[in-house]
């Protein structure tokens, strides 16, 4: 009890002490990701990316001093409401950078937004922020989460696959994922199969899939549960007999656990470590020798939402104070983005192109994926044509 | 001879080929103290959980004031008047002698679903029970926690507990065990007191007591009743004499 | 066709079923003989998965990697015996989940910060990779028929162990009676120890196994604890026995019902509220399944008679 | 099997005959802390922080009634917080927007969910107990997570918080707290009177002795499912404010580890003493809150990388805490604040 109130007032007091002192000179900005629990490994790819673009901006974003604010939302949406309010009103951040997950996403919104202050995702993409409830203060520097989905859709499709079977965990992003799919795809779906979310064993379903004979599968199966289905989809036999299509199943951060099972695995992507560019063969050195690890693209959208920063502030002469401005400069930053060709779209997602990839293993043995086609060409979303933004 | 309060026919109970109680037939008459002896083994404890509900019986009736109560569960049993004290003793350690004994006034009086009102001061409880304990002469120790009374003493607590419930007939285990002399004496003269007001079934190895308090014995032997009769004939009785008594010394 | 693709996933319900097993069957030892609750059980099968995984990483062999493995999850278990739970077993059940929830915090972050939070990989073993055509176009991974296998030996070599050896006698009595055989003078201390270090080590043994055709990554213990939980309450907590024909019951229930629910309930409902009913009631089942069990039996299948 | 909770036996507590002490500071310290998110210049998260607090404490309160009086161990009560929050959420996205009927809504539907899952968790004991209702908790987790209309797993964000009577005063952060503070308020005068009661003398009576409770003539059955079913609405309502909280509602609300660390809240705080089931939540949440920090601050003479690999891994040092308190300080925190008065 005692000690309750005294961590509170410690608490207090120590905003009460830092909050002035520091508000006017440094910029500060959150980065709000899920860095415990099993799907640390993505939270860490971000914020290891942004960390990266502050190194080569030389701390200073928009020639201001930043601070950065890490902040861990567990995976816990309800969690991660406090830790935002923190931050916007204890540190008085002037962008909050995050989160990984959707429903992180959804539920952190309305009080950052409210707020007034600029939210930049990283990852997460729901359809309704980007379509109905898309918001002024609300960027993504990733894509709207059908997107990747898509690219599969179009390219079994584009082949001329004739059967495909649908594999995703039962929860909303897994739906969403085949409707994602089924968007550009029109041949027959032999079965649309969803499984518990967090399995960890797919052999009811491989052994389906080996029963049907389709010409592809298509999945989506995020983190551990994509490692399991690779590894599992590679010792049933089926790699070599039926192609594989998958979103976010077969990338940077679960390749180091896949390894050699999920080569020559397709997935659908806005980028890939091996993209030619000189600014991106930089960036994936440098990530590489720092972190040890090939950067997935939650890495890149990080790295490039702190471009995006930097590049708007630089138009407002690093002036947070007049919003409107500033969210007018966010909107047509210019930056070269790590992914080559790059504009924000009037529902503040990117206008951008999409590949299909493929893992592959590089030279120094570590896995990434490679570029294999452009699917789309500066692509829009399905969903921006709903967002009518209001203030 | 007057309609028994209790009556058991043919009650048997078996764990598999083991046979604990075997066809107990027996009467307990209204106001008589009817005590039930028999060496270690016999079947006393298992018969007393059969006739409180704590055990079901593999077949056989019992009769408790005219009524079927075989398939009753131990508190509807409660209900009519039947209580029961344990030869383990059996109280709530954690509340005083006073509370232990107002539950079961509180069982007794009506609706137990009310969420508001402080149990502990209600005068509706506590005056009977430290009556009760009055009566068993623990009310200057009513507000001791239970589970720090003296062994003796939570003999007595068990025995205030069984009259709280107002039963018409109390089942005893053992109200003696383990309590020293003078303990012993304490309640055996509590017993006497209360047999004129209440019908008793008594199970008790101290022969002594059983003798001097009881109006009529049945000795149990590998679980079938082999006698029944006044304390003085079942002393003479040359089955019991044998089976059971055999080469003891008889007080 | 039918009738091979049940045989399949039968089959998968096997494999799943031995590795629930490996499990739940420490865990319901260490709860039936010492009566102590062990949630850090669940990371003891996490601990398997990321010591094979750096050994292996080390030896390149995943035969030399499971054999050091072993060794080291029971060394393991002991010191966390020694120095946590040692001091938790004359405590209330509250306690003992409240400290080996800690227990659980510490060894989740603790993989996290040893080797890092992305999932590793442990490659399947030469010698079993490759599958094994069941029926025409039907493949199944001889690795898991490797898993069965393991399983089924482990199980009749437990067998063994609780109901033939002097060491079995005290646990199964024991499991029913822990005062009486530390009347007995048997040092109760160092059964404890034996047990515990036993189960530790076979939770770590099953985390070795599926480290190949899982992903090893922090919490990967904390799902399947629940399941080792439910499987040793519908076998009832103590019995070995039970344990194994829950386990396998969970494991069919879970991947048979699974791939048949939907087809089933395309019997009697129209085939799009098929799939969402049974997509929806999947996840489910073994709860129910369980919910069903202790109704008619609240003690479970097999309770321990004490 | 032993029960699951030989708990020390609580003493009865005895409303209005002795001010408590610790109480007594508990909600004058809540009284008072608006005050002081007033002027640390963060009231929103301040307040935020707290108003979590208070809901859990509700909701830690609730599961200490029938764990700390009853000895049921519930390891599911987190689905109550959920069916609690969904109620509000259904039902404001059906144009229902007002808590005075949303919340008697929550209520009954936690009662009637209690009612059938406790009738049915009650006829098993100890850890059995714990797994059929860990396996009810389950089940509603996972028809959460399948209702799509309603975000499925994603969940789904309130519009606005409740109003009350047609009234949007919730919508102001102080003007929720207070309504949390009375809430909590209301929940701990009713829990106490109803330890205190000649039915919480049955609760506990039967966590005691079960089997003396039935030889004068109770039926422990009844007694237990009434109070399972009065926590699950007490929980429930917490459920109704934590989605008014967040403004948001998802089947996260009810994982297992959720339910896991109520209990691990009632158990920190002090088994079987109301108060302390606030205490433990509110020391949950704060060090959940504040450990990185705290850790980050005392660790200033390293480097500043390692700082920040040690705030990160905060629970590398919450777990052996966990493990340090139940060695070391029996009854939880209640058993350490007891203590010095026993000399």
């Amino acid at each position: 009890m005692n000690a309750t109130i005294k961590t509170l007032g410690l608490a207090a007091a120590m905003t009460l002490a830092t909050a002035p002192a520091m508000a006017q000179e440094k910029l500060k900005v959150g980065l709000l990701l899920t860095l415990s629990g099993p799907s640390a490994v993505l939270g860490q790819h971000a914020r290891d990316g942004f960390q990266l673009a502050m190194k080569d901006l030389g701390g200073k974003l928009g020639g201001r001093d930043v601070e950065v604010i890490v902040v861990d939302d567990e995976l816990k949406p309800d969690v991660a409401v406090t830790k935002v309010k923190g931050l916007i009103e204890r540190d008085k951040v002037d962008f909050v950078v995050g989160p990984i997950f959707s429903n992180v996403a959804v539920a952190t919104h309305k009080p950052i937004v409210d707020s007034k202050t600029f939210y930049i995702s990283v990852n997460a993409g729901p359809s309704n922020l980007a379509g109905k409830s898309c918001n002024p203060y609300f960027f993504a520097t990733s894509y709207q989460n059908d997107q990747n989905h898509e690219v599969l859709g179009k390219v079994a499709q584009d082949r001329g696959y004739k059967k495909v079977y649908l594999l995703a965990p039962n929860y909303q992003a897994g739906k969403d994922a085949l409707a994602g799919f089924k968007r550009h795809y029109k041949g027959e779906i032999v079965e649309e199969s969803y499984t518990p979310l967090n399995t960890l064993d797919f052999q009811s379903e491989l052994a389906k899939i080996a029963s049907m004979q389709p010409d592809a599968i298509f999945t989506f199966m995020p983190g551990g549960m994509g490692v399991n289905l690779v590894k599992q989809y590679r010792a049933a036999g089926l790699a070599d007999r039926i192609p594989f299509l998958s979103a976010f199943t077969v990338d940077e951060s679960t390749l180091p656990a896949q390894q050699d099972a999920a080569l020559g695995m397709f997935g659908g992507s806005n980028w890939a470590p091996n993209l030619d560019t000189p600014q991106n063969k930089k960036f994936v050195q440098d990530y590489v020798a720092a972190y040890n690890a090939v950067p997935a693209s939650y890495a890149m959208h990080a790295y490039d939402a702190a471009l995006l920063i930097d590049a708007a502030l630089k138009a407002t002469s690093g002036k947070t104070d007049n919003k409107d401005a500033l969210r007018a400069a966010i909107q047509k930053a210019e930056f070269k983005s790590l992914r080559g060709d790059f504009k924000l779209g009037a529902n503040g997602f990117p206008i951008q192109d999409f590949y299909l990839v493929k893992a592959a293993k590089r030279s120094d043995g570590k896995m990434q994926t490679e570029i294999v086609e452009k699917v789309f060409d500066d692509y829009t979303d399905a969903y921006a044509k709903e967002c009518a933004p209001t203030n | 001879m007057a309609e028994p309060l209790l009556e058991l026919r043919n009650l048997r109970k078996n764990y598999g080929a083991l046979v604990v109680t075997d066809d107990v037939s027996l009467s307990v008459l209204p106001g008589e103290l009817h005590a039930i002896i028999g060496p270690n083994g016999a079947g006393k404890t298992t018969l007393i959980h059969q006739i409180s509900g704590m055990l079901p019986s593999n077949s056989g009736q019992i009769l408790f004031s005219g009524e079927d109560i075989t398939d009753l569960s131990m508190p509807q049993r409660v209900d009519r008047g039947l209580a029961r004290s344990f030869q383990i003793t059996s109280i709530l350690p954690g509340f005083s002698a006073l509370e232990n004994v107002a539950l079961a006034v509180q069982a007794r009086s009506g609706s137990s679903f009310r969420f508001f009102g402080n149990a502990a001061q209600e005068k509706d409880l506590n005056g009977p029970a430290m009556e009760c304990l009055g009566e068993v002469g623990l009310a200057a120790r009513a507000h001791i926690p239970a589970g720090l009374l003296s062994h003796g003493e939570k003999r007595q607590l068990e025995l205030a507990i069984g009259l709280a419930t107002a039963p018409k007939l109390l089942l005893l285990d053992e109200p003696l065990a383990g309590t020293g002399h003078d303990e012993s004496q304490r309640v055996v003269e509590t017993l006497r007191r209360l047999k004129s007001r209440l019908t008793i079934m008594l199970i008790e190895h101290d022969m002594e007591a059983v003798f001097s308090l009881a109006d009529r014995v049945s000795v149990l032997v590998y679980g079938r009743v082999i006698a029944t009769d006044t304390p003085e004939r079942i002393r003479a009785n040359p089955d019991v004499r044998a089976a059971y008594l055999g080469e003891e010394e008889m007080v | 066709m039918t009738a091979t693709l049940f045989f399949v996933q039968a089959l998968n319900g096997l494999q799943f079923g031995l590795i629930l097993f490996l499990i739940a069957a420490g865990l319901t030892l260490v709860f039936g003989v010492m009566d102590f609750i062990n949630l850090a059980h669940g990371v003891q099968y996490m601990v398997g998965a990321y010591l094979v995984a750096a050994f292996s990483a080390w030896t390149g062999s995943f035969g030399w990697a499971l054999l050091l493995a072993l060794p080291t999850a029971l060394a393991f278990g002991l010191l966390l015996e020694a120095l946590v739970f040692r001091h938790l077993y004359d405590r209330d059940h509250l306690d003992q989940v409240l400290a080996t929830f800690g227990v659980i915090l510490f060894l989740n972050q603790g993989v996290k910060f040893v080797w890092g939070a992305a999932p590793l990989s442990v490659p399947v073993p030469e010698l079993l990779s490759g599958s094994v055509e069941i029926a025409n176009g039907l493949l199944y991974p001889v690795y898991r028929l490797a898993i069965i296998a393991a399983g089924l030996v482990i199980a009749a070599l437990l067998y063994v162990l609780v109901n033939h050896t002097r060491v079995g006698m005290l646990v199964r009595a024991g499991a029913s009676n822990a005062a009486m055989v530390s009347a007995l003078g048997v040092n109760i201390q160092r059964l404890f120890m034996v047990v515990f270090g036993f189960g530790a080590m076979l939770a770590g043994f099953a985390g070795a196994m599926v480290a190949p055709i899982l992903s090893v990554e922090p919490g990967m213990g904390d799902n399947i604890l629940i399941l080792a939980f439910v499987v040793i309450v519908i076998g009832g907590i103590g019995s070995i026995r039970g344990a194994f024909l829950a386990a396998l019951m969970i494991g069919l229930v879970d991947t048979v019902g699974r791939s048949f629910a939907p087809n089933l309930l395309r019997l009697v409902l129209d085939p799009a509220a098929a799939s969402q009913t049974g997509r929806a009631i999947a996840p489910m089942l073994i709860y129910i399944f369980m919910a069903a069990v202790l109704f008619f039996r609240p003690s479970g299948l097999f309770p321990v008679k004490r | 099997m032993t029960e699951i909770a030989e708990t020390h036996p609580a003493p009865a507590p005895s409303l209005g005959t002795r001010l408590e002490v610790i109480p007594v500071m508990l909600f004058a310290a809540f009284a008072a802390a608006p005050l002081l998110a007033t002027f640390s210049g963060a009231e929103g998260y301040v307040l935020s922080l707290l108003t979590r607090v208070m809901i859990f404490g509700i909701a830690a309160m609730a599961l200490d009634l029938i764990l700390g009086y009853g000895a049921l161990v519930s390891f599911g009560h987190a689905a109550f917080l959920g069916l609690g929050g969904y109620a509000v959420g259904i039902l404001a996205s059906h144009g229902f927007e007002d808590a005075l009927i949303q919340i008697p809504v929550a209520l009954l539907a936690s009662a009637a969910f209690a009612f059938v899952t406790g009738a049915i968790s009650l006829r098993t004991k100890g850890v059995y107990f714990i797994m059929i209702t860990l396996a009810f908790g389950q089940m509603v987790y996972f028809l959460a997570t399948s209702l799509a209309p309603y975000g499925g797993d994603d969940g789904m964000t309130l519009a606005s918080r409740s109003l009350i009577a047609g009234s949007g005063w919730l919508e102001n952060d102080f003007t929720f707290y207070w309504f949390c503070l009375l809430c909590l308020f209301g929940a701990y005068a009713l829990s106490r009177s109803i330890v205190a009661s000649r039915f919480g003398r049955v609760l506990r009576g039967t966590r005691e002795n079960a089997v003396r409770m039935e030889a004068i003539g109770f039926r422990p059955f009844r007694f237990q499912l009434a109070a399972y079913v009065i926590s699950g609405m007490m929980a429930g309502l917490a459920g109704c404010l934590l989605a008014n909280q967040a403004e948001f509602v998802s089947p996260s609300f009810m994982t297992w580890q959720r339910s896991g660390e109520l209990i691990f809240m009632v158990v920190l705080g002090g088994l079987g003493s109301l108060h302390g089931a606030i205490i433990g939540a509110a020391a949950f949440l704060l060090l959940e809150e504040f450990l990185p920090e705290i850790l980050h601050t005392v660790s200033f003479f390293l480097s500043e990388e390692t700082r920040a690999h040690l705030a990160e891994n905060w629970k590398m040092v919450f777990g052996p805490l966990l493990i340090l308190v139940v060695l070391f300080v029996r009854g939880g925190i209640m058993g350490l604040l007891r203590r010095p008065h026993h000399g």
